[in-house]
């Protein structure tokens, strides 16, 4: 039963993936990697971190993908600019393509973990009282700067679009 | 019987390729960021899966922090491009070659 | 987990062992408050007042040199000398790039003070990185570092140029940031592993790391996780062929974003791959050496061969730190076998900041609204117009070029006898080619400055050559002028507190 | 003074002269000219109460050492020095005088008397010397004073070009001179002059003794370096009178009888016939020439040749003692001709002059005195010595008895035309007839040296004896005796006889006029050497050295090096046009760097 | 090891720094050259007394007197200021301060453009000459021939003549080389000798007690002798030297040309030669052939066709260093001796040379030599200078030059004998190009050329100011020349331990 949710939601998720690359409209790419997310979100669930599936959802799903989509719609890049292949860039696509595919079948076939089955008993990505223990204890020093890092990031938002004032030079 | 773990790393190793690929093959700067954010996202995935696998407790940890710098990492890139887009009025990378040489 | 677990957990968060990077928060903290406090026209006083603080927090951290080696907050971070002495570098760097934003900024109309606050926090970051022993704590002030860099790089946002390094970073970073956490989550996946012997509890942790991979010796997983992590930290120092991005950004970037940048980001990646060489993957020579073999060979001929024929001076300085990225990596790769190697990549890192920062503290003042378009023939007589100004930037090339009595001779010597200790003989033949065609392009530039007879190409930039640097930025750009003398002929101080490892 | 002290003054007084007149005298050419004839009077004085009072002596001092080599200055005083540095006095003596009126109001009279000075140093040195780095240290410096006083008078081209060439055709003989000092001093472990020669030399092959000799051809003009002499007569004639007649081109000479020990017999067969041949060709060089310093240099070449020829016959007596009488009496000839070219205002054409002996008499009978001599006539000085090489050469060789008996007619026969068309007959120019005899500086030498060329070959009669030298003239015997002494006699009326009748004093050549296609061939025969070496240098090795050049610069420093710059910056352009600015590109670098790690870390690479 | 009170070596070193900060510093313009002339008066004055003193003055290790060591701060890496003389460097010590007074006599008097810079220049190069020679850590040496060499470069590039531009690059560039090159072998030493120690001192007597394997000594000598080669011109990496020279300010050349270039003979002899005996045995054969063919036979032949006079110079000292390297391919004390008695001759002749082609330059506007002639009657002094240069560069007894090159030739025959043929035709040779030179310039009738441009003014004599370096530089020549016991008896002590241990392997 776990094999085929898993295959399920695997081939689901890889299909999004691809949507996100492939697709070629804009808005069709934003939401496929939304529906790309809520797999992934899916998958931890079925390794029972049930509070990260959460954040996943809300962080990724719910801020990411909708600022993505209002940024496309802000820019009207939405509208699918034509796949423009050219030879070269084709060739060089399958040559990457390839080109990963042998690596990721090396990490698989030759990188096996030969891990057992899951461990029993939830990780700490299962319940949020765990898990802010460990932010709190350990590693309150990566949340402390990560205050700073978003301080920061909101500050770079605010400098890098407002709009240009009067009188600063433009090209 | 649950799905191993190779499994997990497979898919999250596909994903991470599939993210990849579309950096390469994509012009677009919009879609480019999210592939970006694609890798990130099968990161998070291989990591809870050693988590959950190996009963090791960082990997959950972590992935908060991944979610966090991944969210700030987009509001920056955004805030960039459409900078980038008033001054261009363009979001495709092949337009972007004011640099070279 | 029983609460009382919590508290000793909480008990390690020992404070005080940060107050550097503590206190630079707060310096940047402050900075938005007076900003919002103090009246408009006053805020150009803030940058002052932010170089003073940093001035006030070098002099303090002068006082408290000499630090055991020890860990903090339950083996996040340690601390040493050597991270005493990389403090100093962040903050002499913060100091130099806040100087020349201030001469640099008032020629754009953009909000001044949150660049500042952002260098701050920025090398604030860097500090903590170079003390991260563990994945996460790497992670994250890894990503602040880079999040900081990608609005810094884009600051002068009403330029084409700029905005397009600053996507170029921001897609270069954000990838090279992709293959860095996966190689993470590969080596902390594998080394978790229950089935495997020497399995790890907590793999983020440097030495449970290296612990795992001593006992597993040809792990394929963790070797391609380490080949991933490798490839992060090669984009972070320019080092080939994750150098590619170097020249447009760097040509793109605000020049003192390009300093930051160019010393203190590569500084970092230095000491993070220091790290990773001599503790987490100590295993693993095998393998890294190799890489890293093969990455410093590429990267000075590459480098050096790619600045040969280009005259942007931004692109110019950019492709001669990718050789001195080589040149470094030449040290580094020395240090599985070689100690003192350690000592050679420090005393490299301060050479390459003294140099550089004098070069780019000229061109900072030489630099007109768009300061990507500056050409070495605009230096042509920079001699007669501003003695001054060919003096330090004579000063400071000659120490890239790593001729003596300048302190970049040092430590290209340094280097070479550490290489040559390790028995890196190739690398050194390639080493030196790489030196002798420096020289090519480094003569170039000192050639238009000295020997040129037509006066400067444009009177603007006469103009900006005679008005000179600001009083404060002058007289750092003379400290750091003598200091490339003083510290070429008598290393006293600095050669003793480099080498204490 | 003791002996020692006295050599030593004789060796460095003229130095101290030189230096003196270089550094204070440059702007007083009275006090140098003063200051160097009285250095030269004491020279002579130190030099003949040396040579007479009998002290023979050596000694030595280190002068430079690096490891097991080192090298001595020192002084070898035996009889065979003694006999040269009284030659080298007494005619240096002579020169300074003469030179007083010569050369007055030359402008550059302080630079000449300087060099006089510097050459009687260099010229002592050689014979005092005590080693073979010695002398070569010496001959260097002579052949410098030789170059510095040919190049007098520095703005004629012709003397800019002569004493260049005396420089080099010297440093090409000193060339193999050197080499067989390296080789003695390798085979031997030494280059004493006292030590080689008391324990049997080491003489490994023909090498060391032949590599010597080219020293004395460079120096002493035997072919086939003889080409430099004629063109010294650019130089002032006391000049040649002192260095190129008298005493340098003789030390060639004089150093072969100081390695006397060294030689071995096929070397000495070859010197022999170096000697012969020289003395044939420059005698029938000297039948052409017109100008009457360069008929005396042929003349000197000639006479050498007899000299080389004695000494390679195996007689260091003979060759010394005609080098003696020849300092004599070619020493006069010069100075008479340096008496005639003055009173007759540098006219140096023999055909321009003429009718000589009634305005000239003292220098005409001198001159004459001189000419007796050098043609044999009996009982004069050359008769002598002429006599002692025929008779040695008549008991060792035929061939080279007959090659020297044959160059004896020519002597006189060019020698009697010489005399005849310059002093006899009717002046056929301006200059020769307003000639006039000089002032008593100018003919007091001539005096002196007419007397020492009517007795100097009676050396029985020279007080002190050098009987270290004259002990080993050879003698003929018997039958031997009054062949030699027919032949020398015979030889004698012949040349002289056929001289005086057939050329006539007119402003012709009479041979160019009786015998053209004869004369012709004389003269192609004289130049041909030069042209040859003219060929040498200006087709050969000019040319060799602009292939060379042109290598050099377009080859290596042009293709090489600006190639191996130009690959480099193509190199750079290449890989500077790879940063495209696209950042799809760019990322194709990462895949790439990513890929190579990857298959480094799984083996692949 | 004592470290004396009053120290001339390093007075030598630090005076000529010291005033060339204070003028850099601003020193009023009037005292630029009263600065100056002291500057290289006093190196000049503490060469002529450790000269004087060397004889009477205690030796200490490996024949080193004058001894004293200064801390850099570097002493756990085995590297500190060391001075103190030997023999050879003695030599060399002295060299450098006559040559460098000359230099800077000449420069005073040149009226040089932004004479103030040029004289800074200057002493900072003097500075680093006599440390070079002075200095006994291997890592000071090297250090203070990069301080020397750094100046040159930019006096080509300001100063220079026509194509100054590129002469000073590929000088630069080949130099950088050579340079690297050597400090690689240096630091192959430093690291392989197990003695962690730059001190030559340390270093003889770590590897006289356990030499390096064959192999290594193979290889470290090599690096050294490609290196130092470079830097001496050996053919055929010379191309750099006639047209640096060609290029060079007069006072720039002098020094590079006569002191600065000896850096590595000098370093082969004190460094190479004593520490790798079986390396040096090893290269002996090809360093000679290429010497003896390619310096001094091409060379020779090449200079001959030179027109150029200043080029005409460059391409002779290229030729002579050849003589230096069969010398040292001799490996013997004769040799040896013969190598640094010749560098100092050498030293001074083509140091006067270059100052006298500036002086014939400044008369006739050109250094064309077929333009040229009949200046000797005009200038005679200028004309016996030359004179007297050039036959000293030829290499006539009387003068300096001569020994070296008389004990080069006998000691090269027990070496190889064609190559002695070789290396005597060489004496040939620059007597056939030196005397050309001369009779060219100053001989003859006044050329046409020559006449356009002094305009019917005879042109001047030297001035005092002028002649007053020449003199000193021929005084020494002819010094050393007539009493060369003076600097052999030094020479030949520090040579005990070399050539033997040469001749062991040979």
């Amino acid at each position: 039963m776990e094999q085929i949710a898993f295959a399920s939601i695997a081939a689901f998720t890889l299909a999004c993936a691809l949507g996100v690359v492939l697709a070629k409209n804009t808005v069709n790419g934003a939401m496929c990697l939304l529906l790309c997310l809520a797999g992934v979100a899916g998958l931890f669930i079925q390794l029972h971190a049930y509070l990260l599936a959460f954040l996943l959802v809300l962080v990724y799903a719910g801020a990411v993908v909708a600022l993505f989509l209002f940024i496309i719609m802000l820019l009207g890049a939405h509208g699918g600019q034509p796949w423009r292949f050219r030879a070269f860039q084709a060739f060089a696509g399958v040559v990457a393509a390839a080109l990963l595919i042998t690596g990721l079948d090396m990490i698989s076939l030759r990188g096996k973990t030969d891990a057992g089955p899951p461990v029993a008993g939830a990780g700490v990505g299962s319940s949020l009282k765990l898990y802010a223990d460990q932010l709190f204890t350990t590693y309150l020093l990566p949340v402390e700067v990560m205050g700073f890092l978003l301080l920061v990031a909101m500050l770079g938002v605010i400098v890098l679009s407002r709009r240009p004032t009067e009188g600063e030079a433009t090209e | 019987m649950s799905p191993s773990l190779d499994s997990y790393v497979l898919l999250s190793a596909a994903l991470f390729a599939i993210g990849f690929l579309g950096v390469l093959v994509r012009r677009n700067t919009l879609v480019i960021y999210m592939c970006l954010e694609l890798m990130l996202v099968a990161s998070t995935l291989a990591l809870v899966a050693f988590s959950r696998f190996n009963g090791t407790e960082a990997g959950d940890v972590f992935v908060f922090f991944i979610l966090t710098v991944a969210a700030a990492e987009v509001a920056v890139g955004l805030a960039i491009i459409v900078a980038l887009f008033r001054a261009r009025q363009t979001v495709q990378v092949d337009e972007l070659d004011l640099l070279k040489k | 987990m029983d609460p009382s677990n919590l508290q000793e957990l909480a008990a390690g968060n020992t404070w005080t062992a940060i107050w550097p990077e503590l206190s630079l928060g707060c310096l940047a903290l402050l900075l938005l408050v007076l900003e919002t406090l103090l009246p408009r026209f006053i805020h150009g006083k803030i940058q002052t007042f932010s170089i003073a603080g940093q001035v006030f927090i070098l002099a303090a951290l002068l006082l408290d040199l000499h630090t055991p080696y020890h860990e903090s907050f339950n083996g996040l971070l340690v601390q040493s000398s050597a991270g005493q002495a990389m403090r100093v570098f962040f903050l002499l760097s913060s100091i130099m790039v806040s100087l020349l934003a201030r001469a640099s900024l008032w020629k754009h109309r953009v909000s001044k003070v949150e660049f500042h606050h952002i260098v701050l926090v920025v090398s604030a970051a860097m500090m903590l990185l170079v003390q991260s022993r563990n994945f996460v704590m790497l992670f994250v002030s890894l990503e602040t570092v880079t999040v900081g860099l990608y609005i810094l790089v884009s600051y002068y946002r009403s330029s084409a140029r700029t905005l397009e390094a600053g996507l170029k970073y921001l897609v270069m970073g954000s990838l090279s940031s992709g293959l860095l956490l996966f190689g993470i989550v590969l080596l902390y996946g594998v080394a978790g592993s229950a089935s495997l012997p020497g399995r790890s509890s907590d793999a983020m942790q440097y030495d449970e790391l290296a612990r795992f991979l001593a006992a597993n010796p040809h792990n394929f997983l963790a070797a391609a996780g380490i080949a991933l992590v490798l490839s992060g930290v090669a984009f972070k120092i320019g080092a080939f062929p994750f150098q590619i991005w170097i020249p447009d950004v760097y040509q793109g970037a605000p020049t003192p974003v390009t300093a930051l940048l160019a010393v203190a980001s590569k500084a970092a990646g230095f000491v993070v791959l220091l790290g990773l060489v001599g503790e987490a993957f100590a295993p693993y020579a095998w393998l890294v050496v190799p890489i890293l073999t093969f990455m410093a060979a590429a990267t000075i001929l590459f480098g050096n061969l790619a600045a040969l024929k280009q005259h942007n001076v931004k692109r110019l300085i950019g492709l001669s730190g990718v050789s001195h990225a080589g040149f470094i990596l030449l040290a580094v790769v020395s240090v599985p076998r070689v100690p003192m190697a350690v000592g050679a990549v420090y005393f490299y890192l301060f050479a390459y900041l003294i140099a550089s920062f004098a070069v780019f503290g000229v061109m900072t003042v030489l630099a007109g609204h768009d300061d990507s378009e500056q050409e070495i023939g605009d230096y042509s007589g920079l001699s007669r117009e501003s003695p001054f100004l060919a003096g330090v930037l004579a000063c400071g090339l000659g120490s890239l070029a790593g001729i003596p009595p300048f302190v970049g001779f040092m430590g290209k010597l340094f280097v070479f006898v550490a290489a040559f200790k390790a028995g890196h003989y190739g690398l050194l033949l390639v080493a030196i080619a790489g030196v002798v065609i420096s020289i090519y392009y480094y003569f170039g530039w000192i050639r238009a400055a000295y020997f040129n007879d037509e006066p400067l190409a444009s009177p603007e930039i006469a103009r900006r050559a005679r008005d000179g640097a600001g009083r404060l930025l002058a007289i750092a750009l003379a400290a750091l002028a003598a200091s490339s003398i003083v510290f070429g002929l008598y290393q006293g101080p600095l050669g003793a507190w480099v080498s204490l490892r | 003074m003791t002996p020692t002290a006295a050599a030593l003054a004789v060796l460095l007084l003229p130095l101290a002269s030189a230096a003196t007149i270089t550094l204070f005298l440059g702007r007083r050419p009275q006090g140098a000219a003063t200051l160097s004839v009285v250095t030269a009077f004491l020279v002579a004085a130190l030099a003949l109460w040396l040579a007479f009072s009998g002290a023979r002596f050596s000694q030595s001092w280190e002068w430079l050492r690096l490891g097991s080599f080192s090298v001595g200055v020192g002084i070898k005083f035996d009889d065979l020095a003694a006999l040269m540095l009284s030659v080298v006095g007494v005619i240096g003596l002579c020169v300074h005088v003469f030179s007083l009126g010569y050369m007055a109001g030359d402008p550059g009279r302080a630079r000449y008397f300087g060099g006089l000075s510097i050459f009687m140093f260099s010229m002592v040195g050689i014979v005092l010397a005590d080693n073979l780095f010695m002398m070569f240290i010496f001959w260097e410096l002579v052949g410098f004073s030789s170059y510095f006083l040919i190049n007098h008078w520095r703005e004629r081209q012709s003397a800019a070009d002569a004493s260049k060439k005396a420089f080099i055709v010297n440093r090409v003989g000193d060339f193999g001179f050197l080499l067989g000092i390296i080789l003695c001093y390798w085979a031997n472990g030494t280059v004493s002059l006292g030590t080689v020669g008391q324990t049997p030399p080491v003489v490994f092959s023909r090498l060391i003794p032949l590599l010597l000799f080219c020293g004395a051809v460079g120096k002493s003009a035997q072919l086939p370096l003889q080409i430099w002499l004629p063109d010294a007569m650019e130089g002032p004639t006391p000049v040649s009178a002192l260095i190129h007649a008298a005493t340098m081109v003789a030390a060639g000479i004089y150093m072969l009888c100081r390695v006397d020990f060294l030689m071995v017999g096929q070397a000495r067969q070859v010197i022999a016939w170096v000697g012969a041949l020289t003395a044939l060709y420059a005698a029938l060089c000297a039948i052409t020439h017109r100008d009457i310093k360069k008929v005396l240099a042929y003349s000197t070449i000639s006479q050498l040749g007899y000299m080389v020829a004695a000494f390679g016959l195996g007689s260091v007596g003979a060759a010394m003692f005609h080098l003696t009488t020849h300092a004599f009496f070619k020493a006069l000839l010069f100075l008479g001709a340096g008496s005639v070219i003055l009173g007759c205002h540098h006219e140096q054409d023999i055909f321009r002059l003429g009718g000589l002996r009634r305005r000239m008499p003292l220098t005409f009978w001198t001159f004459t005195v001189a000419v007796a001599a050098i043609t044999g006539v009996p009982f004069l000085a050359g008769f002598f010595s002429k006599d002692a090489i025929l008779a040695l050469s008549y008991e060792r060789s035929g061939a080279i008895f007959t090659v020297l008996a044959l160059t004896a007619v020519l002597t006189a026969f060019y020698m009697l035309r010489l005399w005849k068309i310059v002093f006899l007959g009717e002046p056929r120019s301006e200059a020769a007839s307003h000639s006039h005899e000089s002032g008593v500086s100018v003919t007091a030498p001539l005096v002196l040296l007419a007397a020492l060329s009517l007795v100097g070959g009676y050396w029985r009669a020279y007080p002190g004896g050098f009987g270290g030298v004259f002990s080993l003239i050879p003698e003929a015997e018997g039958a031997a005796r009054a062949v030699v002494l027919a032949t020398s006699i015979a030889v004698l009326l012949v040349g002289a006889g056929a001289a005086l009748s057939f050329y006539r004093c007119d402003g012709d050549d009479s041979l160019k006029v009786g015998f053209p296609s004869l004369f012709g061939l004389l003269s192609v025969a004289r130049t041909s050497f030069d042209t040859a070496y003219d060929y040498y240098v200006a087709k050969v090795q000019q040319r060799l050295a602009m292939v060379l050049n042109f290598i050099d610069i377009v080859g290596l420093a042009g293709v090489v090096v600006r190639g191996l710059a130009g690959a480099t910056e193509i190199v750079g352009f290449g890989i500077r046009a790879l940063h495209t600015g696209r950042l799809s590109s760019y990322v194709y670098w990462f895949l790439g760097g990513v890929v190579i790690l990857w298959a480094y870390a799984a083996g692949v690479l | 090891m004592s470290t004396t009170a009053f120290d001339p070596l390093l007075i030598a070193v630090v005076a000529p720094l010291a005033l060339a900060a204070t003028i850099a510093l601003g020193a009023p313009k009037k005292w630029v050259v009263r600065l100056a002339y002291a500057g290289f008066g006093i190196p000049a004055l503490m060469a002529l007394l450790v000269w004087w003193r060397f004889g009477g003055e205690p030796r200490e290790a490996h024949g080193f007197a004058f001894l004293s060591s200064y801390s850099t701060g570097l002493e756990r890496f085995g590297i500190g200021l060391k001075l103190g003389l030997n023999g050879i460097s003695l030599a060399m010590f002295v060299l450098a301060g006559l040559v460098g007074l000359a230099a800077g006599l000449y420069a005073i008097q040149s009226g040089a453009e932004r004479l103030k810079t040029y004289l800074l220049l200057l002493l900072v190069m003097q500075a680093g000459l006599m440390g070079m020679f002075a200095s006994v850590d291997i890592f000071f040496f090297y250090f203070f021939h990069e301080l020397a060499l750094i100046p040159t470069f930019i006096m080509v590039g300001i100063w220079g003549g026509r194509d100054r531009s590129y002469a000073a690059m590929t000088m630069t560039i080949y130099l950088t080389a050579g340079a690297m090159l050597s400090l690689l072998g240096l630091i192959a030493i430093y690291v392989k000798s197990g003695a962690s120690s730059f001190d030559l001192l340390v270093l003889r007597d770590a590897l006289a007690s356990r030499p390096l394997g064959e192999t290594l000594q193979r290889h470290v000598f090599g690096l050294l002798l490609f290196g130092f080669g470079i830097l001496v011109s050996l053919w055929p990496f010379h191309s750099w030297a006639p047209l640096g020279y060609g290029a060079a300010p007069s006072s720039a050349a002098m020094l590079h040309a006569g002191v600065l270039k000896k850096f590595g003979l000098y370093g082969l002899i004190q460094i190479a030669l004593p520490l790798l005996p079986f390396g040096a045995v090893h290269w002996s054969h090809p360093l000679a052939l290429v010497a003896g063919v390619g310096n001094v036979l091409v060379i020779g032949l090449v200079t001959m066709a030179q027109r150029d006079l200043k080029q005409m110079v460059g391409y002779s000292s290229v030729m002579h260093m050849g003589y230096a390297f069969l010398g040292i391919a001799a490996g013997t004390a004769m040799g040896v001796g013969g190598v640094v008695l010749l560098m100092f001759g050498h030293g001074l002749s083509v140091a006067l040379l270059f100052l006298l082609s500036t002086s014939v330059h400044r008369r006739t506007q050109t250094f064309d030599m077929g333009q040229m002639g009949g200046l000797a009657q005009g200038a005679p002094v200028l004309a016996a200078l030359f004179l007297l240069a050039t036959f000293a560069s030829v290499g006539l007894p009387g003068f300096a030059n001569f020994w070296g090159e008389l004990s080069i030739f006998v000691s090269l025959w027990g070496f190889s004998h064609a190559l002695t043929v070789v290396a005597l035709t060489g004496t040939v040779v620059s007597a056939v190009y030196g005397l050309r030179a001369a009779a060219r310039v100053f001989y003859g009738p006044q050329s046409d050329a020559l006449a356009r441009v002094v305009a019917g003014n005879a042109p001047r004599d030297m001035a005092w100011a002028e002649k007053a370096p020449a003199l000193l530089l021929a005084a020494a020549l002819l010094f050393v020349g007539l009493w060369p016991r003076s600097l052999s008896t030094g020479i030949n002590q520090a040579l005990q331990e070399a050539p033997a241990a040469v001749a062991e392997y040979r």
